[in-house]
């Protein structure tokens, strides 16, 4: 076994790690720089793997030496590569730059535990991506999930209790669904690795067991991805998280749940089966036009900026399903280009909010008026990031929508597009709502002693703010290739 | 004290030592018959739990200081980590206990017994925080 | 199998939630006699202690603290009975065409179990075969497994600890008011 | 049920029914007519499927991992509303 390929289960074993450490050593600030330390080598250890993978092609990983499909192996492709970077690169940054709003909204005596839950949360993702076997794949999504419930539950508000109830409630539908279709494949295939699976799938392709198989996967996906109309969890969860949990949940988690859903389809049914065998992309493009359409409008209505860009986030998973309905090349790889911008862009409006709540005490439309003058930065990183929102040219926003319709026009499914520009529009009409609040209104009086947010919680929005504006610039030659090389195989062409 | 509370509490004195016997059993002969760390966790956590029932939640609380469950369940999951990083100092894969010994079949029993020792440790102080933390909570509001 | 039917079916008609609770530890009671039955000894083992013994006195200690009655429902169900009866459909649907339960021949039966049934014995040397899975071939699995549990205690302190509760005051807690 | 039931407990143990049911739908699998439990005897030749024993072992402790986390959820959502039934909390976040 060659060294280097080590990183790929040490990523995760890191945090596994830091987690019960950060529980029984640490206290307060000791806390914050115990998860800082393992998430920034689970970080350094992803870069590892990315070159290697960049340079060397995909890397497998026999857990326990034993050779799949006896035991259990990590499988990182270019697509899985990138995915952990993305994660583990926003989780390291939320983590530098949480301390202030940590301290603000949980306060230093649980520090210990907000860190310790929030490094699980992190392993359970970047397990999820890693892992080649199904059954793996199903347990660390259960650490990953148990983990996020526990941070929303921390939320200031007694709504964050319900939220995360109702999040665990359809979470685990949504698992238990998952593991039903992990169940049929097994009784026809006998064996969990989906490589194997995927191979001796083409045996007993027509059989109907392996058509529940399909439905039970999706459905159970779909649940845990907030894909209209199984969404109703989200939109409560993401408004009463602790903010800087809302920056790594928006960013990262359905957009796992987005790779997860790719990778049973691509990788395990192929896509032959999936696109062709079922009406499958009817189904799916119908659910993302209603998905992009109406949380769109109810977007527009919302008082809690949080809330109103939950319900854009809403908006964003239509588009990603979107390309992935059209069965092709251009509208997978436009797809995936939107998962990393959309991450990236939501990471920074996001955190920009977590900098406003740490001043204002509430991210409620009516506290903010006026905030530009009493917090500049973090405001200015809201515009930006909501330029790139709306997909306005030369952000990263522009870049993946121009992908997905061209992708689109390509079919020649004009309407399709129409619904894209509409979305792009009604997303104009929110962020604007929020954005002539902040600068427009005048100060309340009794808010004139608010300051801006401490320097690490700025560094980590403006890092995100630059970026999503860089992939908007440089997208075309850093992003592009590695996103149009996974469509390329994951279409079984490349 | 209730008085039927005593027979309770005698027969429990009696059951509880046997209970942990039961649950080192589980743990230690997990190779041969069922039962593994998972299932002697519990039984040791039940064991605990009847005490807690019988006698009281504080005074269970004194004898395993939830500060000390807390250290003890971190522990267990990082035994079970270490052995994983044991195997990759050796030049195995992770958790290849084939390379803990030189004997690969030895490698292997030494290593599933630490591992299975550390999931029972986990267990059974999750279990047993879990549940005097649920006892501890309802408590005080009434 | 029809007493698990019963039993299912009261549990959605109570409402008493002491007997809820009873009926669903005679549910893992039962499910665990089915799985000796169906010669899975470790997970019946299993199922009986944590399925009836450890959710139950977990389940019982919220009732103690939250009461046992709840008012009859009184809004209509029609959507989510659609919901359940399209579940058992393709469920219904996946079972028609599958290989028969029991048969030797049926393809999960393949090489993969074959493999650990012959050589597990050389190549761990212990009799337990579902024992050397869980902590060798898939031991991975069971390290994940491990982090749950730890996750789910992490979890609790978070919101039952005692420290996690002080700092709750912002909010009017009804159980405050009265301590 | 699980989904239906105006009560968060009832919801609660609805769920870690359907989760018993997708476990004796795996051991199901397992079965092998004639075989028997999965513990290697040289006087037996034929066992009965030992792999989906070991993940319904993974999954059972997943279960009650969620159930713990659930009932915590619940002690807590009563302590800060005084009920537990779902629509008595959406009236109380309705007013706030």
């Amino acid at each position: 076994m060659i060294d280097g390929a080590h990183a790929s289960v040490l990523q995760v074993v890191v945090l596994l790690v830091g987690a019960p450490l950060c529980f029984i050593l640490a206290r307060g600030i000791w806390a914050w720089g115990i998860a800082a330390l393992s998430a920034s080598a689970s970080f350094v250890m992803a870069c590892a793997v990315f070159i290697q993978v960049a340079t060397g092609g995909a890397l497998t990983y026999h857990l326990g030496g034993w050779e799949p499909p006896w035991g259990i192996e990590y499988k990182i492709d270019s697509l899985g590569a990138l995915m952990i970077l993305l994660v583990s690169g926003i989780g390291t940054l939320v983590i530098l730059g949480s301390r202030a709003s940590v301290e603000r909204e949980i306060g230093a005596s649980r520090m210990d535990l907000f860190y310790t839950a929030f490094l699980l949360c992190m392993a359970g993702a970047v397990g999820i991506i890693a892992t080649g076997d199904a059954f793996n794949l199903f347990v660390f999504l259960e650490i990953n999930s148990l983990a996020s419930y526990t941070l929303i539950a921390m939320g200031m508000d007694r709504r964050s209790l319900t939220s995360s109830f109702q999040y665990l409630i359809m979470g685990t539908i949504g698992a238990t669904f998952i593991v039903i279709g992990i169940g049929f494949l097994y009784m026809m295939t006998g064996t969990l690795n989906m490589e194997d699976i995927s191979i001796r799938l083409h045996e007993v392709e027509n059989h109907r067991t392996i058509e529940a198989a399909f439905a039970f996967l999706i459905v159970g996906i779909s649940l845990k991805l907030a894909l209209f109309p199984l969404h109703l969890w989200l939109p409560n969860a993401y408004t009463f998280a602790p903010s800087v949990v809302s920056v790594f949940l928006a960013s990262t988690a359905t957009k796992v749940a987005v790779y997860v859903l790719i990778r049973f389809i691509y990788s395990v049914f192929g896509s032959d089966y999936s696109h062709n065998h079922m009406p499958f992309n009817t189904i799916l493009a119908f659910l993302s036009v209603i998905a992009i359409l109406i949380p769109s409008f109810s977007a527009l209505y919302q008082t809690h900026a949080k809330r109103l860009l939950a319900y854009s986030s809403l908006a964003q998973i239509g588009y990603i399903t979107l390309g992935i309905s059209l069965a092709t090349i251009p509208g997978l790889n436009a797809s995936l280009l939107h998962i990393f911008t959309h991450a990236i862009t939501k990471g920074a409006l996001f955190m920009s909010l977590a900098c406003i709540a740490t001043g204002l005490g509430s991210c409620k439309l009516h506290n903010m008026a006026g905030v530009s003058r009493l917090m500049p930065w973090s405001s200015a990183a809201f515009l930006i990031a909501g330029l790139s929102l709306i997909g306005l040219p030369l952000t990263s926003g522009f870049f993946s929508k121009w992908y997905l319709l061209q992708a689109i026009l390509e079919q020649g499914e004009w309407w399709l597009a129409l619904v894209v520009v509409l979305g792009s529009m009604l997303a104009a009409f929110y962020v604007w709502k929020v954005v002539e609040t902040m600068y427009l209104r005048p100060v309340a009086a009794e808010r004139a002693e608010v300051r801006e947010a401490p320097w690490p919680m700025l560094m980590t929005t403006w890092i995100l703010t630059l970026l999503s504006v860089a992939f908007g610039v440089f997208g075309q030659s850093l992003l592009f290739p590695w996103t149009q090389k996974a469509a390329l195989m994951l279409f079984g062409a490349g | 004290m209730r008085p039927d509370m005593r027979v309770v509490r005698v027969v429990a004195r009696l059951l509880i030592p046997l209970i942990l016997v039961f649950a080192f059993y589980v743990q230690f002969h997990g190779d041969y018959g069922p039962g593994g760390g998972f299932q002697a966790g519990v039984i040791f956590a039940s064991a605990i739990i009847l005490y807690a029932l019988v006698y009281d939640t504080p005074t269970a609380d004194k004898i395993l200081h939830p500060r000390f469950l807390r250290v003890m369940m971190s522990l267990g999951l990082l035994l079970y980590i270490l052995v994983g990083l044991a195997c990759l100092y050796q030049g195995g894969a992770f958790l290849e206990y084939d390379v803990l010994t030189r004997d690969a079949v030895h490698g292997q029993h030494r290593g599933i017994f630490w591992v299975e020792l550390g999931v029972g440790t986990t267990v059974a102080a999750v279990m047993i925080s879990v549940v005097l933390t649920f006892f501890g909570y309802s408590e005080h509001h009434h | 199998m029809t007493f698990l039917g019963i039993i299912a079916l009261a549990i959605v008609r109570l409402q008493d939630l002491f007997s809820v609770v009873m009926l669903s530890s005679l549910y893992s009671l039962l499910s665990a006699s089915i799985f000796v039955a169906l010669d899975a000894v470790d997970v019946a083992f299993t199922e009986a202690a944590v399925g009836a013994g450890v959710s139950t006195v977990l389940l019982l200690s919220v009732l103690s603290h939250t009461g046992r009655w709840i008012r009859p429902p009184y809004r209509g169900a029609w959507l989510p009975l659609l919901v359940v009866i399209l579940t058992g459909a393709a469920l219904a649907y996946g079972t028609l065409d599958m290989p028969h339960m029991g048969d030797p021949m049926a393809p999960a039966h393949n090489d993969v179990s074959q493999r650990y049934l012959e050589k597990s014995s050389q190549e761990i040397g212990i009799p337990n075969v579902v024992t050397s899975i869980l902590a060798s071939y898939r031991g991975y699995d069971t390290l994940g497994e491990t982090t749950v549990i730890f996750t789910a205690a992490v979890s609790v302190m978070v919101l039952l600890g005692r420290r996690g509760r002080r700092r709750r005051s912002p909010i009017r807690n009804r159980g405050d008011e009265r301590t | 049920m699980v989904i239906a039931s105006d009560h968060l407990v009832k919801k609660l143990v609805g769920l870690s029914i359907f989760q018993t049911s997708v476990f004796l739908f795996y051991i199901s699998i397992a079965k092998i007519f004639g075989g028997s439990a999965p513990i290697l005897d040289p006087a037996i030749t034929h066992y009965s499927n030992p792999l989906p024993h070991v993940l319904i072992l993974t999954a059972i402790v997943v279960g009650v991992a969620t159930t713990s986390v659930g009932a915590a959820l619940i002690v807590r959502i009563h302590e800060a509303y005084g009920t537990l039934e779902e629509t008595e909390i959406h009236i109380q976040d309705e007013l706030e």
